[in-house]
């Protein structure tokens, strides 16, 4: 096997070369293992949380990622300066850069994650392909490595439209363009490139045809170092808004047991192709007719991990540490059991009103819901400052039931609970999906939320009750103004501290 | 107190008399109105219907938070409300429209120039921030008047990026609209 | 069947007749299932979260829950005049109390729990005794009904000591005296018919023989109107402190699948025998050599109902809901699988250093721990002010893992995330049982808080650490006031308001 | 500035003299100390180690939660220092003590009588509160030399219960100690 470049080692001091949410994650599962944290932060999260909260913290540079999240040898430096014995990447920043597991490798540090090979097959989308179609997993087809804009063009006419420009380097929806007609390539082309080059520092493409009706469905995987790989099913994450993820859910709604396990088993194949270890997902389009086609590998903890968390009841993170410690798998395939149904909303600052565009600002008050059934994670509190140097997503709310439609009503349930304050968020977009009767009977596909979805048909329904509290406030705060002329009066500077002036209403 | 209160396209017109009771463009409800001690979340029982709200004030305008939705409100008292009538200033929606940028960035591309005509939803600016790039578009049919920035400029919150006018508004007038 | 006085009815409207989180348990599964909801309130809780939360809301009397949550006639009007069709007693206040069920039916109001004649049987411990031992249920042995204080000075002597004075209306260790020796019999009673007059309103006690290492382990019932009954396995509430159960988990670490069913077929039995429907729970006494006695039934929901939703999926509110509306049980016993482990801490204002003195005043801070495998219950805010007329239970912490030290590490990690500020809590004596070997190992009964685990032995670990931060907050503080001679400084006054501040160190 | 900082039976010095540098006990840290945006939550990176707590003032006491535990931190200036030394009033065990309610309550019952001795640890008084009977316990040995309430009595918050003097204390001069 060709995981030689993987040091296990019993670990105890882990170093999060990450922010947000996700470091929070990680930080949780190493607490929950005994193992010390080492956080990193740049001049814009020097108050967030997962800084506050680790064991220890260091200051790594100015806020653009570039100059902080993304050095290298910055962060080598700090884990060798901290003592800390392993690297967990997160997903995003440096998580799929084969020279950053490579550096860590180097420097003698377990990086929490698959092979340097594996990750530099899979980050490269079109010897991904390759490898894949191989070793039988059925591919979306597209053009071969290397073409130029010409060639592209050329290419296009075979595989006919509509089609997507892919960057080799991709991810994340980053440096993609659907194309649905070949007047438009050129510009496609152009600004994939641009994008590609900004995001990877690497601009090529290539074309993919892109499957009209198609569900977006993926298999999480994890692999120890003997070779045993198993899949914990399957999340749907149809619900794109161009090509973020915006819900996901586990199971599908049309994976069926005879599906899962014939995708799970070619997911499995997919890994086994490149010798994986630790956690990775396999993302397929699967067309009307249930056929499924390998889009690209993700060799790192992904987003939507919590719902297939809610589902198996398996700790994906703290199995990811488990497995770099050389531990092998505790259970085997048969023991993977799914039950229930769990679904994930990205609660993003932005505007679904208003073409969502991102809302940055001071968060003034965040209230999370809670209760039976709701998971939240975040790293978002009140006070927090959204910043355009990160990614607008504020947190992942996660709600399980034993069926769907449980979960879906919890879900609404725990939308109407959450507050966020300061900037604008897409819960009522998240809120009208779950009013939408497509989405409660399954009938969606990659292309629902921008082309059969609006937010033009919601009637947000309390206008008058904010017509009524807002005039309240603006009444009492009128009242207490003009109550500031009185001379010693003190409490008229309390008015936002309510304890005294509730005492004396009573 | 009579206030005259727009959220949206909906006015109401909203009466506070005594302590417990308000009429609501003339209809009378009891009230329980109460700031809670959850910085700015304020409860009221109306007839005995509870409501829970965040409410606070940015830039002139009420900003209310109720189960999810966020709502932009407009108070003003008798007073204020017929000076901003005599003003002409009350719902206005014609006139010149800036597009402002809703965060700092950088400009990728502006596919329109000035003397331009654009259609409402026509892309106006194109600004990477986020990590994405973000399309600003138009709000209503229009000329562009100015265009302030230029593809590869950094820009501000808040930054005047383009000026479009109303199309029968004559050039150097429109101020006044 | 007996079962004459439950009215099934498709209710859209539910009256929750309680308060504090429970009140917002019940709510969140009303919302859940599209049922509207109608809190009451007392004047200590104009502000609380259930009120505010709730779809309407009414005031029904001053703090005293005398004066206000005990009022059945008040509460019974509200009912009526807020159109509910339903009523739900959560635990405590009415939920036991037979004649409030009956005021309800006579009301034409779902009454959501058993039967009153259910209720009124177990509700008297001693008839309670008779009637499961007549149905073939183990008992502990004790003194027969009604006996004046001669005889059961008496009869202790056939019983033989330690033995327990219990009060015949009792519930969560009111009215209830442990004594070891016959010198503090007679005192004993006098204490417990005194606190059993108080709470219940009936001074009638008896005795009880107290097995020397019992655990405490319940069976938690689901039972339809068609008469079909199922178990959802066990819990175990041995950690008690003056019989109030403090910490509880499922499952038990001493009950196997085959001990498991034997408890289930048991308590299904003692359910049977008073023709019992909704949730209920058998609490029994299991000794060292695992045989099991019956202590009594709760014919309500239980304050821990949340470890048994985690391991088994099941939504137990939801199904007393739909079990009142009429509907038959949607799964039978083979369906019911117990997966994984989960634990509750009940979070007290309570100083676990100094006898566990309760703790009044306000809360200034309460920011909960979140993530994955924790779930808080709670109707505590910041602002929420903590007074002596209900209970000290500020919330309940309950952390699921895939194994029991899993749900233990994952316990101490929220734990040590929970900020209470303003008042003392019991979280120390929770971390410190967490790192407890005798927990850690299950070695535990219902003594063993009260006689084997002290807060003495704790070294809070981190006093240097405060020493620092208070010194470097009296020092900032210090700095600050010392400034406010200068005139025109405004930023002084914005201390606390960071944004500012912070914004211009970078 | 100097700092003399009492935790329970823990004394430290503590030198605040640069911005980023502290003395503790004659050791030197570099320090990153940041309040945080949220209310009163304060961050310390010590030589890079991070703490978070909540401090809060109380009473001439700073309150230190620091994950899950409750810290009493009294934190004493150079000249507050010097001071309470002269008066002898640094670290107190001795002398009278008022046992004080901690909350509203009825008074169950007072197992105790003025004159009485009691040891450590014994029963002083039985206070109904939050729906439990509640027994307040004697802090250290002593004589009761005062009993302020009966049974059957509401008290409130901090109203003195009873006060028990230094056994070996003359009764009524205890006051001066």
């Amino acid at each position: 096997m060709n995981t030689d470049t993987l040091i296990p080692k019993n670990f105890n001091k882990l170093l999060i070369a990450n922010r947000g949410e996700i470091a929070m994650r990680i930080l949780r599962a190493c607490h929950e293992l005994g193992i010390r944290t080492v956080a990193i932060f740049s001049d814009a999260d020097r108050n967030a949380m997962h800084v506050r909260q680790a064991h220890e913290a260091y200051y790594i540079g100015p806020p653009p990622a570039r100059d902080s999240y993304l050095l290298i040898d910055k962060i080598i430096e700090v884990a060798k300066q901290s003592g800390a014995e392993a690297v967990h990447p997160g997903y995003g920043f440096l998580a799929e850069r084969a020279e950053f597991a490579q550096a860590c490798l180097d420097a003698g540090l377990v990086f929490v994650g698959p092979p340097v090979n594996a990750i530099r097959v899979m980050g490269d989308k079109q010897t991904a392909r390759q490898t894949v179609k191989a070793a039988g997993v059925p591919i979306v087809p597209g053009t071969e490595p290397g073409l130029d804009d010409a060639a592209l063009i050329q290419a296009a006419e075979d595989i006919g439209y509509p089609l997507l420009v892919k960057a080799s380097a991709g991810g994340g929806g980053k440096g993609m363009r659907p194309v649905h007609k070949s007047a438009d390539l050129a510009d496609s082309i152009a600004a994939a490139r641009r994008e590609a080059m900004a995001a990877f520092g690497d601009d090529t493409v290539y074309l993919e045809k892109m499957l009209v009706g198609a569900r977006h469905i993926e298999i999480q995987l994890l692999a120890d170092m003997d070779g045993n790989i198993i899949h914990l099913g399957e999340r749907e994450c149809s619900l794109q808004r161009r090509h973020q993820k915006l819900i996901e859910e586990s199971p599908s709604y049309v994976v069926d047991e005879k599906l899962r396990q014939q995708m799970g088993e070619v997911a499995v194949a997919a890994a086994r192709a490149v010798d994986y270890v630790n956690a990775g997902t396999i993302e397929f389009l699967v067309d009307r007719d249930k056929n499924f086609y390998f889009l690209e590998m993700n060799t790192r903890l992904q987003v939507e991990h919590p719902v297939t968390e809610l589902v198996t009841g398996i700790d994906i993170v703290q199995e990811q540490l488990r497995i770099s410690r050389g531990r092998r798998l505790r259970i085997n395939q048969a023991d993977v059991k799914m039950s229930g149904w769990a679904i994930e909303c990205r609660i993003n600052a932005e505007d679904p009103y208003n073409n969502y565009l991102p809302s940055t600002g001071q968060i003034t008050a965040s209230r999370l819901p809670t209760g039976p059934g709701v998971r939240v994670d975040t790293g978002v509190f009140p006070g927090y400052e959204v910043t355009p140097y990160y990614d607008s997503m504020l947190s992942k709310l996660v709600c399980y039931g034993e069926t769907r439609s449980e979960a879906v009503l919890r879900m609404r349930r725990a939308l109407e609970e959450y507050r966020i304050m300061g900037v604008k968020t897409n819960i009522p977009f998240h809120q009208h999906m779950m009013d939408s009767h497509r989405f409660l009977t399954g009938q969606f596909d990659t292309s629902f939320v921008e082309e059969r979805f609006s937010m033009d048909e919601r009637e947000a329904p309390h206008q008058l009750d904010a017509a009524i509290l807002a005039t309240l406030v603006a009444h009492q705060q009128g009242q207490k103004a003009s109550q500031i002329v009185a001379p010693g009066d003190r409490d008229t500077s309390n008015w936002k501290w309510l304890g005294r002036w509730e005492r004396l209403q009573k | 107190m009579k206030y005259f209160t727009t959220v949206g396209d909906q006015q109401y017109t909203i009466e506070i008399d005594h302590d417990n009771k308000i009429l609501v463009n003339g209809e009378r409800y009891d009230i329980d109105f109460q700031p809670s001690p959850e910085g700015s979340v304020y409860s009221l029982l109306l007839n005995n219907r509870s409501l829970e709200g965040l409410v606070e004030e940015r830039e002139d305008t009420w900003e209310v938070l109720i189960r999810g939705e966020l709502y932009e409100v407009q108070v003003q008292d008798e007073r204020a409300f017929r000076l901003a009538k005599a003003r002409g200033t009350v719902a206005t929606v014609s006139g010149d429209v800036n597009i402002i940028s809703p965060m700092p960035g950088i400009i990728v591309a502006v596919p329109v120039s000035e003397g331009e005509h654009v259609s409402k939803g026509d892309k106006v600016i194109i600004l990477e921030s986020m990590k994405m790039e973000n399309e600003l578009r138009a709000p209503r049919d229009g000329v562009v008047r100015r265009v302030f920035v230029q593809a590869g400029a950094g820009v501000e919150k808040n930054q005047t990026l383009v000026l479009i006018g109303d199309p029968d508004a004559q050039g150097e007038e429109s101020d006044e609209a």
